[in-house]
């Protein structure tokens, strides 16, 4: 027993405790090796980045995702929030490189702005945020659908998908750096920068225990509807990203919001909020992304990759759960 | 009101405990005898909460035995005593308020007929145990929820007698109670008696003690002091033997004339759900002591200065203009802070690390006042001036003893530099040494200026540390006391003991 | 531990495979192509009707192939004529992707041509859901049609519902997809899934380099129109000895597929061939292509103008078999003869065209929106262009 | 205080049997004006049948989420009861008991491995419901490319078809079998627990409850409720679908209508009957909406925003009740 001090930096990172980002990492090494042994070029510069870069977008759900979960509650609502955005930019842009700046500033206030609704709803009128989010899930979904007589419409201007596809060619050592993994970096120094700020720490707090954070000024119902602005503003970063990828299509959010969830579970962050790190929630997106690549190398069958993938999160989720409760079961 | 039996119903014997490696119970012996009401007095820490854990199985003793109907017993834990017919009965009801009241009397071991709950021999039963004690009133198919408290705690007692339970411990039945409930409780507890049941009566409030108890134990510092027949003895004898003491612990010295300052807050008329009629005054430098029972509206008082539940009647100034504390957050902008009594549900983050606990009021609420650094190297500073011990300012605060999780939420105040600050209990569940250090704490912050509003329960602690003492009772300030007061006089004051009884 | 299970789980699933690293030889044998093995949906004497089909002329009109039929077989109508005008219910599967919306916009025109004969047209969508159409049905039986259009969700699920719509007594059509009755008065689809499969996949192994690799683009398992077109695909590979090097789905989703084409380029550093069971996600797999800095090999895409103008642009090396939305018109004709009494033919095989280089220019419209379908024969229906922008 | 105590002990009625009463009245209303019929015969049976599908998914929901847990897997655990059942009958009826034994027993057994991963492991019901689901949707995808198997016939005109009146046999299932789950709530032992489980943890144990165990059993009853709801799709559709949960969307679609009868998300509050009242507005919207010919998409719209102010109600009033 000693007094308060601050201990050395490196160690504070190492330390394996709950809702730390070593577990996912030795997942992550094993991975990468498995790529390694069974496609060692993968992890030559360029296609690495290549990777990194098409696997921006899901990255930037996870961490949106994280802000809202790691506040203690879930947002459902971002696959459909990214399907919307890519739909609507295409009509509004409507092939024209003139539009792509004004859409893309649209899309981010929209992303924000149902992110905002999410948030209200959920902290002003009590409803459940898997409840509220679902609704919005159904809505967007509905909505777009039902704006653009079920079939998108338009088209993405050049403009708008080179930061999702195109790459600076030619980097020395890397060979080739995608915008979208520089959208990506700037994206995570930022989240975090976000994390470690006031703010990043009072949305802990507010997921570990909001009556005490109510009680030392934190206005919960602001720090949790901010990050589901956050998630909403990621979702439309994403969006703009998976649409230059891959272009317009209903299916361009299917499926996102439950892949962000498990990517964050993945990184160790708890479900229910007040632990977990941001950049494990990315690590976990980053994991997943490398799981689906493997599977690709190794051919693994399509059909059978949803119970690979099951059972990695089972296990996973399954073993970090006992390891919590033996620890705390030493308090 | 009946002689010891031969064969008591519970004997304990030496009974000793530590926690820590500090001792909270010396060999301490007691018995009951069936349809005896038998009263545990003691202050706050005398020992009393964990004699009555060891009886009803919660904990285990080191040394010593306890004995239950003749024999020796050891309880492997709560369910294992409540099978020997040990209820206890909690301050905080143990109860589903969306069920019934039969659902709830009869929740774990409901009635059945052919593999069925038998909802109606269920509701008869729960009747028949609600007469039993009086109750007709009470309908065993009211959702929990839509009952008051004293019904909720007959609640709670027929489902300690459904378990067929010979040995009840009340644990402050009555905190929650207002006074026309209390009369309630008296009848209820007259018919167990008669039913042969004991009681382990365990109150600070002495009328309710000298009405009901026919022996009482005295406890103090984890020693019994004695066991009195009720009779033949007196409320001033008991609360001598409850009080007297060799002045063990050292408080700070008190403020002088000269350290008083200005009247920082006052209330006029203040009242809300739990408060009525407040009119208080705190002057800079002075720490002003709250003493009264459990809910007599001293937490009220607080939250209500705080803003968690505000006042909604009556008028507060502040340094002389007025204000309204609608919410913490306009209250700590105000320059107040606020410790509360339940350190682990609203005190601290269990899981975020000491500096992040710290750190949290002042990054919510002065967010953009000053760097992070140097915020952050503010509360290092203060951590270590009110001298925690951690592994580390980045060890998570659940891993710490209470008395440094404690020090920790100090810190995170004192880093706002409040000018009124609110203690509630502040040294509850905290060691000897801790305590000290805390006390000392709160005189320094009232010398440099701070107006410092104390509740505890621990009447020494309020005497030491007090300049002014008001008592609450009933959500009222029943009185108000100068430095130097008796501990008599505040128990006095906070149990009424000139009240006459309504009928 | 978790990362040990995932590596032994990776291990086993990988072992489940087939391994054309590890077994060379055997990637040219019709077992070891990667193709595996033939769906269940394959029906030989089906497989073959249809590929004789292709070859057929239709009788008709030559400009209106939605009223051609392939080698008619005429059934008597004459117990369904009725005075009109008529109330026409549709029960359709979904209106979830293009192809649905094209098609249906295409038959509300068709109605709206020939409202002087049709009073009421009632459309319920099924929203992709078996149990619902089901529904929907016997409800449509309740509403006093005089025809009953069904577009079903899935062939097996949907049979007892039609039967049911057969025994109320009012004349059924069935399009698209079939049922197991043969209670409709007809049903009516192009040619169908063999065709499709076998025209670009006869193309895209007659155009690769020999013993090419042949990377297979699906979109999901399952659904039957789908699986036959795979399984005719998978006959015509065997039979070209063609390594198929992998058989993926997509879900329709262009990130998917980018992200397939892309890790399989990185894994056997060319790809000599592209199939795909339906052109959704053409577009994206040119695009992998482009962005790994390949050349487009020899691929098949479908009838939508995304992928016809890139096609174009590029200069891609391609086919489109289509499966044309004008069938949607067809239905409208269909009832409306068989409630004059004419007689119909069952089943109404409709011509299925295929866009080569050579007819490219004929069928892309730059004015039309990228998802349209260009096989849609409603240029000369009420409100085109407009109704399908 | 007392005067409260004092009145009837009342369980009011779920308030989302006045918004069904209220929407199938307007819905009537405008129907009518439109032209069409709301109530007749056909109607009435497309929207029990919904109902039934629904309904019976449902009801298992409502106990796990009673329970303060939740099953995203119900979806996959359908579809793989549909093929189950189909498959083993495969068009004969002598097969019908063991194939219905059969399927049931493998819900059960999805459901007891979701109960143990919740319980044992401590996994998050959300996550670890979501990885059996994806368990099981490998094995579907893998092995079914399509309908497989064939339900027997009389099955087919039994639950598939025959109705009493306007009533379908499937729908009188719903009714047996929301009747058995009331009837377990209030009158078995399991039922008395289970809510006191999903009302406070700590309570139910103290009080004796082991929690675990009940939470197993509500899991598993849940899957069970899922493979009745797979058979009776199975004899709906004459064989087995791959994708019909899926399709439709069972598992986001019977928490909606969950919480939508008034049943907390949380636990502990709630019931049975309110799901059906749950699953029956839903079912009329449907139905209103197909009479009008209203987008599909629209109603997905409607379905959402009816969704979030059913709990925004809810919430409402739990909210006034606690200050009062």
């Amino acid at each position: 027993m000693r007094t308060v001090q601050p201990r050395p930096l490196p160690m504070r990172l190492l330390r394996a405790r709950p809702g730390g980002i070593l577990p996912i990492l030795a997942i992550l090494a094993v991975l990468l090796v498995l790529v390694a042994l069974r496609q060692p070029d993968f992890l030559a510069p360029p296609s690495l980045m290549s990777f990194l870069g098409r696997s921006a977008p899901v990255i930037l759900l996870a961490a949106g995702q994280y802000f809202v979960i790691v506040s203690g509650e879930f947002d459902l609502s971002v696959g459909s929030l990214v399907t919307a955005q890519v739909v609507v930019a295409a009509r509004l842009i409507d092939s024209d490189p003139s539009r792509t700046w004004p859409v893309v500033a649209l899309l981010l206030v929209g992303g924000a702005l149902v992110g905002l609704v999410n948030g209200l709803i959920t902290t002003r009128l009590r409803v459940p945020s898997f409840i509220t989010t679902l609704g919005m899930f159904l809505i967007l979904v509905g909505a777009v659908y039902l704006w653009s007589d079920g079939a998108p419409k338009g088209g993405l201007s050049e403009e708008f998908r080179r930061y999702g596809r195109r790459a600076f060619e030619d980097v020395p050592v890397l060979g080739r750096v995608p915008y979208a993994l520089l959208v990506l970096l700037v994206l995570v120094a930022l989240a975090v920068l976000l994390m470690r700020s006031d703010f990043g720490r009072t949305l802990v707090a507010v997921g570990d225990n909001p009556r005490t954070a109510e009680l030392s000024g934190v206005r919960v119902w602001r720090t949790r509807t901010i990050a589901f602005v956050l998630s909403g503003l990621a979702a439309a970063v994403a969006a703009i990203l998976l649409g230059g990828y891959s272009g317009v299509s209903f299916q361009a959010g299917v499926g996102l919001e439950f892949g962000a969830i498990t990517a964050v579970v993945l990184g160790g962050v708890a479900l229910g909020g007040g632990r977990g790190s941001v950049v494990g929630a990315m690590l976990g997106a980053l994991t997943l992304e490398l799981l689906f690549a493997l599977m690709n190398f190794y051919g693994v069958s399509g059909a059978l990759r949803s119970t690979v993938q099951g059972a990695i999160i089972l296990l996973a989720v399954a073993v970090s759960a006992t390891r919590n409760a033996s620890r705390q079961g030493e308090t | 009101m009946s002689d010891p039996r031969p064969v008591p119903l519970l004997a304990l014997r030496g009974i000793g405990k530590s926690f820590l490696g500090v001792r909270v119970l010396h060999g301490v012996d007691l018995d009951l005898a069936p349809g005896e009401v038998h009263a545990v007095v003691g202050e706050n820490g005398a020992g009393k909460s964990t004699l009555m854990k060891i009886v009803s199985g919660a904990y285990a003793p080191d040394d010593g035995t306890v004995e239950f109907a003749g024999e020796a017993r050891v309880f492997r834990g709560p369910r294992d005593a409540q099978r020997a017919g040990i209820g206890i009965i909690h301050q905080e009801f143990n109860l589903l308020p969306e069920r019934t009241v039969a659902e709830n009397v009869y929740l774990g071991h409901e009635p059945v007929r052919r593999g069925l709950v038998d909802r109606r021999e269920m509701v008869r039963r729960t009747g028949q145990l609600l007469a039993s004690i009086g109750e007709t009133a009470l309908p065993a198919d009211t959702p929990v929820g839509r009952l008051g408290v004293a019904q909720q705690q007959v609640v709670e007692i027929a489902k300690a007698l459904a378990l067929d339970a010979r040995l009840l411990i009340m644990d402050e039945p009555t905190a929650a109670l207002a006074d026309h409930e209390v009369e309630l409780l008296y009848g209820l507890v007259r018919r167990l008696q008669e039913r042969g049941i004991g009681l382990l009566y365990v109150s600070h409030r002495l009328t309710e003690v000298f009405d009901l108890s026919d022996r009482i134990t005295v406890l103090k510092d984890g020693h019994r002091v004695d066991t009195l027949w009720t009779a033949d003895t007196t409320a001033g004898e008991l609360v001598r033997r409850m009080v007297g003491r060799e002045l063990s612990h050292y408080y700070p010295d008190r403020a002088g004339p000269d350290d008083l300052g200005p009247v920082r807050l006052t209330v006029r008329d203040g009242g809300n759900r739990k408060l009525r009629g407040v009119d208080l005054e705190l002057r800079a430098g002075e720490v002003l002591g709250v003493g009264g029972l459990q809910g007599s509206g001293r937490s009220a008082l607080a939250r209500a200065l705080f803003g968690v539940a505000p006042f909604t009647s009556g008028a507060v100034t502040l340094d002389g203009a007025p204000v309204r504390l609608r919410s913490p957050r306009t209250a700590i902008r105000a320059g107040i802070a606020y410790v509360t009594e339940d350190r682990k549900g609203e005190g601290i983050l269990a899981r975020q690390s000491v500096l992040d606990n710290a750190l949290l009021a002042g990054r919510a609420v002065f967010a953009a006042r000053s760097g992070r650094t140097a915020r952050t190297g503010r509360a290092r500073e203060l951590l270590a001036a009110v001298e925690v011990r951690a592994a580390g300012d980045d060890q998570e605060i659940r891993f710490l003893s209470g008395g440094n999780q404690q020090k920790v939420v100090l810190a995170r105040w004192l880093a706002l530099d409040p000018r009124i600050l609110l203690f509630d209990e502040p040294t509850r569940g905290i060691d000897v040494g801790a305590k000290a250090a805390i006390h000392d704490l709160v005189r320094r912050l009232a010398r440099e200026g701070a107006a410092v509003l104390m509740i505890s329960s621990e009447l020494p602690e309020l005497l030491g540390m007090s300049d002014r003492i008001v008592v609450m009772r009933d959500g009222r300030i029943a009185g108000e006391l100068p430095a130097g007061a008796t501990e008599e006089q505040v128990v006095a004051l906070a149990v009424d003991a000139t009240r006459e009884r309504v009928q | 531990m978790a990362a040990l299970a995932a590596v032994t789980l990776l291990a086993l699933a990988g072992c489940a495979t087939d391994e054309p690293a590890a077994s060379p030889s055997g990637s040219a044998s019709a077992a070891g192509s990667g193709t595996g093995d033939q769906s269940k949906f394959f029906v030989q004497a089906d497989y073959d009707a249809e590929l004789a089909l292709l070859d057929t002329a239709p009788t008709g009109p030559a400009d209106k192939p939605w009223e051609q039929v392939l080698n008619p077989t005429m059934v008597d109508t004459a117990k369904f004529k009725k005075a009109g005008p008529h109330k026409i219910c549709f029960s359709n599967a979904a209106l979830n992707n293009p192809w649905r919306q094209v098609g249906f916009k295409t038959m509300q025109a068709e109605v709206e041509a020939q409202r002087s004969r049709i009073k009421e047209f009632v459309h319920v969508d099924a929203e992709g859901k078996d149990q619902k159409q089901i529904a929907d049905i016997n409800d449509l039986l309740g509403k006093g049609c005089d025809a009953l259009i069904v577009s079903p969700n899935t062939t097996a699920t949907l049979t007892p519902a039609v039967e049911a719509a057969c025994r109320a007594g009012l004349p059924v059509v069935v399009f698209d997809r079939g049922v197991d009755t043969d209670c409709p008065v007809t049903f009516i689809n192009p040619i169908g899934g063999y065709g499709f499969g076998h025209v670009g996949a006869e193309f895209v192994s007659q155009q690769m380099k020999p013993g090419g690799k042949v990377l297979a683009l699906r979109i999901l398992p399952g659904v039957d129109v789908l699986e036959t077109r795979w399984s005719a695909a998978k006959v015509a590979f065997d039979k070209a000895k063609v390594d198929v090097v992998g058989v993926e789905f997509t879900d329709g989703d262009p990130a998917k597929t980018k992200k397939i084409v892309d890790d399989y380029l990185q894994r056997y550093g060319t790809i000599d061939g592209i199939w795909m069971d339906a052109g959704a996600v053409a577009v994206a797999a040119v695009e992998a292509f482009q962005d790994a800095g390949k050349p487009v090999p020899p691929m098949n895409g479908e009838d939508q103008l995304d992928f016809l103008k890139i096609w174009k642009d590029r200069k891609l090396n391609a086919i489109a078999p289509t499966y044309p939305t004008y069938q949607w018109r067809t239905p409208i004709i269909a009832a409306l003869r068989i409630l004059d009494g004419q007689q119909v033919s069952n089943p109404w095989k409709l011509p299925q065209p295929t866009i080569t280089r050579e007819n490219l220019d004929n069928y892309l419209d730059p004015g039309m929106p990228p998802l349209h379908y260009a096989m849609c024969g409603c240029a000369d229906l009420p409100g085109y262009p407009q109704r399908w922008k | 205080m007392s005067v409260r105590s004092l009145l009837p002990a009342r369980r009011p009625v779920p308030g989302v049997f006045v918004a069904l009463a209220l929407t199938l009245a307007i819905g009537w209303l405008v129907v009518t004006i439109d032209g069409g019929q709301l109530f007749n015969q056909s109607t009435t049976v497309s929207l029990l049948h919904v109902a039934a599908g629904l309904g019976l998914v449902a009801v298992g929901q409502t106990l796990v989420i009673l329970g303060g847990s939740l099953d995203l897997s119900v979806a996959y655990v359908i579809s793989l009861s549909t093929l189950v059942a189909a498959e083993t009958m495969n068009g004969s009826d002598g097969a019908v008991l063991p194939a219905i034994g059969l399927a049931l027993t493998v819900s059960a057994a999805v459901g007891l491995l979701n109960g143990l991963l919740v319980t044992r492991l401590r996994i998050n019901a959300f996550i670890a419901t979501l990885g059996v689901g994806l368990l099981l949707k490998g094995y579907l995808d893998s092995g079914y490319d399509g309908p497989a198997g064939t339900t027997a016939p009389t099955l087919v005109q039994t639950l598939g078809y025959q109705r009493v009146g306007p009533v379908p046999l499937s729908f009188l299932l719903l009714v047996v079998v929301t009747g058995a789950a009331w009837f377990a709530l209030s009158r078995t032992r399991f039922g008395h627990h289970l809510v006191a489980v999903g009302g406070d943890p700590t309570v139910a144990r103290l009080s004796g409850v082991r929690n675990d165990r009940v939470l197993v059993t509500a899991h598993v009853l849940c899957s069970l409720c899922a493979g009745l709801a797979g058979i009776y799709l199975a004899s709906r559709l004459g064989s087995g679908a791959p994708r019909v949960g899926t399709e439709g969307l069972y598992d986001l679609e019977s928490i909606a209508a969950v919480v939508i009868g008034g049943t907390a998300l949380a636990g502990g509050r709630g019931g049975v009957v309110g799901t059906v009242g749950g699953v029956l507005l839903l079912a009329g919207i449907d139905a209103i909406f197909n009479q009008l010919e209203v987008d599909a998409f629209f109603k997905q719209v409607i379905r959402g925003a009816v969704i979030i102010a059913a709990v925004a109600v809810y919430a409402h009033r739990a909210v006034r009740k606690a200050a009062s």
